[in-house]
């Protein structure tokens, strides 16, 4: 692991959509899908992304332009440095003997389930997004099942409501989850209905990323090391899931 | 073989161990408190609150070094409003929990502890000794005998619960700090915040790694000072003392209690060792009484000054 | 490619590579100034010297701990007439050597400045700042603005080589120090003393284990604080800065050549590394270099600043 | 290595002569002929002492009552604890194949070669002392050649003279030599002149043990952490060597 930020190059920029980038640097550490890396800017700030890409001695991440860092973020050039340290966190846990899952990225979530979705054979991908424009890695995953909030692409609803339909259809062993938290509870609730394992990432406020600021505290459990990913079980054991986060100044908000 | 018991008393506190949550670690939310007290603290600290919400400073705000930790996180916290709610029903987290509070002037304190005095705090915590953030502890005078005497006597004079005042390293006269604050009516003293501050640049980028560029240091780097401060602060005080700095191993604890500290306080301890270093450091404790023939905790305080 | 090049100007002297021996470390005799000169330092501190001969503390005077190192050597030195026959002949040594003269008063100061003034010494040094000595430095109130300024002076009165003056990393008024001694005409600032002082204990015995009981604290645990000093100070003053602390490694040099130093002392990390950790650190220093396109290591000199 | 004073319990102790005690500890670490071990007596002071004998996971020092540690040393019981750290030092090399060697012993300086004695099958012990019950280890090596100065016991006469005499009989490979420093360098001096190697251990005032204070110094060589033991090639290059040492204050003092 890299404790202090290392300033890597940034060799290769992907527009994946107008709001999306994806930055490709060296990268020789371990890495699990979903786990994320914290990314700094000198003098400016450091947040966290998941990997989205990893070959080799390469990894990616892929930002949404959402505030002032992302959008700092966005102006960074082919030969450009960016420092970064980790990857921290737990991430997803592949499914036993090739078992058939299915995974859904709500959003820029796409990016914290893609190098998992990379090394799973048996899976469906389910992305959804509010409108066709933003619709991620469409030429990556070639069989994903595309839904758009307002139907200008694709599924006309929501990621949960086709994955209702497909479980009914489909024997999925387990459930894999990265979007919006409201998205995350219904896809969490559907699969406790219909008794099927799941994992999904939660993001909170990150600071330290290590376990040591409580900064990203959901329910006593730490999203950056007890996290970012939590199967069903924790999940049942975390109130605050769904319902409350903490902000950056600690004060606990409502979805 | 007689039982070996860890328990103490703290002014007035019952602790099942000695080991106590440092302030700024991991206090941030109610939930977490309760985590750490099931990790096997004896004790936990709340994180720093002011009167007003802060967002604190740019990350990073905390980072490792080869010899401890650097952190500037800059105070942040929901102000006392937020955290009088946040931190309700406090029994239910199962060992004692301490307020930390902090502040800008004087009125500022009494704001904060008065607007959680009804919250069930066993215990309140001043810290007068952060060195990065603008505003607070050094960086604001907070750390001169004379300021920490009127701060301590005006809050002393708004509650009954026990007060503790958190002093720095970094003080030439930290005697003459400690004795300020039991003269103004303070129960105990927490010895210490974090030294420096220090500062890391990153070479490739030539530019300081935290957001704050300087930050407190903490861990292995501070426990010779801690533990020297403590030995100086225990022959100049009556009062008990918390002693923090550096401290993640039964030994370290044990040290720093030999040192003159009736409780420990564990941070950057909760990096090194992860979340349970609180019921490690107890076992760890244990285990060397037994060897060495000790039954309660409490005959190990200060004995290395005899 | 250009050869890259380590050579540095520093007030008056040319060094062939930034790394300076730090005062204390392994300067008792001119064999040894000899031996590091052959290590590949760019120059060399004598240990300091007083008045009259002292045989320091007792043993143990110096430990290591995970973090770093703790010594209280108590300034033993063989005082400045014995001290003027050991350090003769100079220019044998084959690099700059700089005296390190010590005194419980100004008149000390003066009496062994002009014992040594003969002797070849490139450069005095005056160090303030020990945390750990009765009678010296920060126990005899020379770490204070006042007191630098007169001592610097008369000793600036009395010599016309190049004067640095040592500082403490444990004053709160770090820069006011540094610019209290370029007022009174010192050439250099060198930051940083040890640190503290700490203190270990060892639990078996419950005693602590340095002879003096405290000592100051060097190495790993003191780099960070040494490298904010050195850029506060660089903030601060004109003159340039011998930056000391914690330096084992060519990053670390780097590091402190980029707060704002334009030379490093190196005194733990012949420890660390062994007696070669000077040109270690330079190996280390040019691979650098030559990976991040710098010629000249001046180039390197307080960037963390823009 | 133990960098911290480690307390040991002292489980037994010898009365060598009225002033010579040899006191056993727990010792599990490692260990070379030569090397020495700082002993700390808590509150008081810490001082340098080869290890004199060595067995499994026991240990023992020989100390010589010379001044006020020594003395606190003495008056250590049995159950009492003393504090080691260590060891330090480049200790003797072993000959090869098993050649024949000589060791000399003068006074204390037994304790330093007692190990090495042990390790040897094919060698000729000497030792040298004032007077007949200043002989050490009498019972430990039974078949030593023994020096008194004053002619109370065995060879009147210097260690010096008696070597003189056995390497003109015997045809040793290697001489090692621990003692008074002039008669040290006698045998260097007799070595060179035979072209014998040699090996002898030095003394010098230690306080830190490990390179860092400068105190020890012999001509730009730290005897504790280039030494204490040199060999001839060594000691060719150490001018001060038999000449000047330094005391605890630093100054320079002619043997
Ligand atoms: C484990 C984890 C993995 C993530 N992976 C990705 C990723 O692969 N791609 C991506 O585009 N985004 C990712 N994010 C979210 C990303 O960190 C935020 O979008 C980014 O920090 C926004 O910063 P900003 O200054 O641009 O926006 P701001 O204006 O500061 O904030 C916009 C929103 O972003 C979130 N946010 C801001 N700062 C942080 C922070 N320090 N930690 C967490 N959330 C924050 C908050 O919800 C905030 O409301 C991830 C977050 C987490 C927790
Ligand atoms: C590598 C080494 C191994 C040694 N091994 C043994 C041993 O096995 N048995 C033994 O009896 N002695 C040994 N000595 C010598 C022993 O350290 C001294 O006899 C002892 O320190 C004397 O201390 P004191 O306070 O009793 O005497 P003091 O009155 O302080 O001094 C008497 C003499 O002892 C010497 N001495 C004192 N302090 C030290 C010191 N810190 N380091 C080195 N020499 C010192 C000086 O020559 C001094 O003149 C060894 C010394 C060295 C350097
Ligand atoms: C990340 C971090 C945040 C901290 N925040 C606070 C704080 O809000 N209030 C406070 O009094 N001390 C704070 N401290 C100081 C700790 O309470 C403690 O005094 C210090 O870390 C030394 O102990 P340690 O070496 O065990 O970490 C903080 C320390 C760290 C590492
Ligand atoms: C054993 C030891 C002895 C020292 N003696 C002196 C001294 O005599 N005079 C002095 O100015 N500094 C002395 N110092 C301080 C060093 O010169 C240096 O400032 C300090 O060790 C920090 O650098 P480092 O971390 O590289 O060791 C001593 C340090 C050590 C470890
Ligand atoms: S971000 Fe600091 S504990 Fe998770
Ligand atoms: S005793 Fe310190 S260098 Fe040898």
């Amino acid at each position: 692991m890299i404790e202090q930020p290392k300033m890597v190059k940034i060799y290769d920029i992907i527009d994946e959509t107008p709001n999306v980038k994806t930055f490709f640097f060296e990268y020789a550490g371990q890495y699990e899908p979903g786990q994320f890396i914290m990314v700094w800017v000198p003098l400016n700030d450091e947040k966290p992304f998941t990997i989205s890409y990893i070959d080799g001695n390469v990894a990616g991440i892929t930002v949404l332009k959402r505030g002032e860092f992302t959008k700092t973020l966005h102006t960074k050039k082919k030969g450009d440095q960016i420092g970064i340290r980790g990857p921290y966190g737990m991430g997803y846990g592949l499914p036993e003997n090739n078992a058939a899952t299915c995974i859904v990225g709500g959003g820029i979530g796409m990016a914290s389930i893609a190098c998992l979705a990379d090394m799973q054979k048996n899976t469906t991908i389910i992305q959804g997004a509010r409108t066709m424009p933003e619709l991620l890695f469409q030429h990556r995953f070639r069989e994903m099942k595309l839904c758009t909030d307002d139907g200008s692409f694709g599924y006309r609803g929501t990621t949960v409501d086709l994955l209702r339909e497909l479980t009914g259809q489909h024997n999925y062993k387990k459930i894999y989850a990265c979007g919006p938290e409201k998205m995350l509870y219904k896809i969490f609730e559907l699969c406790n209905e219909r008794h099927i394992d799941c994992e999904v990432s939660i993001e909170r406020y990150i600071k330290c990323g290590f376990g040591i600021c409580g900064q990203c505290d959901c329910s006593g459990q730490r999203i950056c090391i007890d996290g970012p990913v939590f199967n069903a079980e924790a999940l049942g054991k975390m109130p605050d899931f769904g319902k409350t986060a903490i902000t950056k100044s600690g004060r606990r908000v409502s979805f | 073989m007689t039982e070996v018991t860890l328990s103490i008393n703290l002014c007035s506190m019952r602790l099942s161990n000695p080991t106590v949550l440092a302030s700024g670690i991991l206090g941030t939310t109610k939930t977490l408190l309760k985590r750490v007290a099931e990790s096997g603290a004896g004790a936990v600290t709340i994180k720093s609150v002011s009167k007003d919400s802060r967002e604190g400073h740019h990350n990073p705000t905390v980072i490792t070094y080869e010899a401890g930790m650097l952190n500037a996180v800059g105070y942040s916290n929901p102000g006392v409003e937020a955290a009088r709610i946040e931190y309700s029903n406090l029994n239910e987290i199962g060992v004692p929990v301490i307020a930390s509070i902090i502040g800008t002037c004087t009125d500022d304190f009494i704001e904060v502890a008065e607007g959680l005095s009804a919250s069930g705090f066993s215990a309140i915590e001043i810290p007068l000794s952060c060195p990065h953030t603008p505003g607070f502890g050094l960086l604001s005078g907070q750390g001169t005998p004379k300021a920490t005497y009127e701060i301590t006597y005006a809050v002393r004079r708004k509650t009954n619960v026990p007060i503790f005042v958190k002093i720095s390293p970094n003080v030439p006269e930290i005697t003459s700090i400690a004795k300020a604050a039991e003269d103004a009516g303070a129960n105990g003293i927490t010895a210490v915040n974090s030294m420096g501050p220090g500062m890391v640049i990153n070479i490739e980028s030539k530019k300081p790694v935290l957001g704050f560029k300087v930050g407190g240091v903490t861990g292995d780097a501070l426990r010779p000072i801690a533990v020297r401060c403590v030995y100086d602060v225990y022959q100049a005080v009556k009062i008990p003392i918390i002693g923090v700095g550096g401290i993640s191993t039964g030994r370290h604890a044990i040290e720093m209690m030999m040192a003159g500290a009736s409780a420990v306080g564990i941070g950057t301890g909760v990096y090194t060792r992860g979340i349970n270093v609180f019921s490690k450091v107890c076992a760890e404790m244990k285990q060397w009484m037994i060897e060495n023939g000790y039954n309660t905790i409490n005959e190990l305080v200060g004995v290395a000054h005899d």
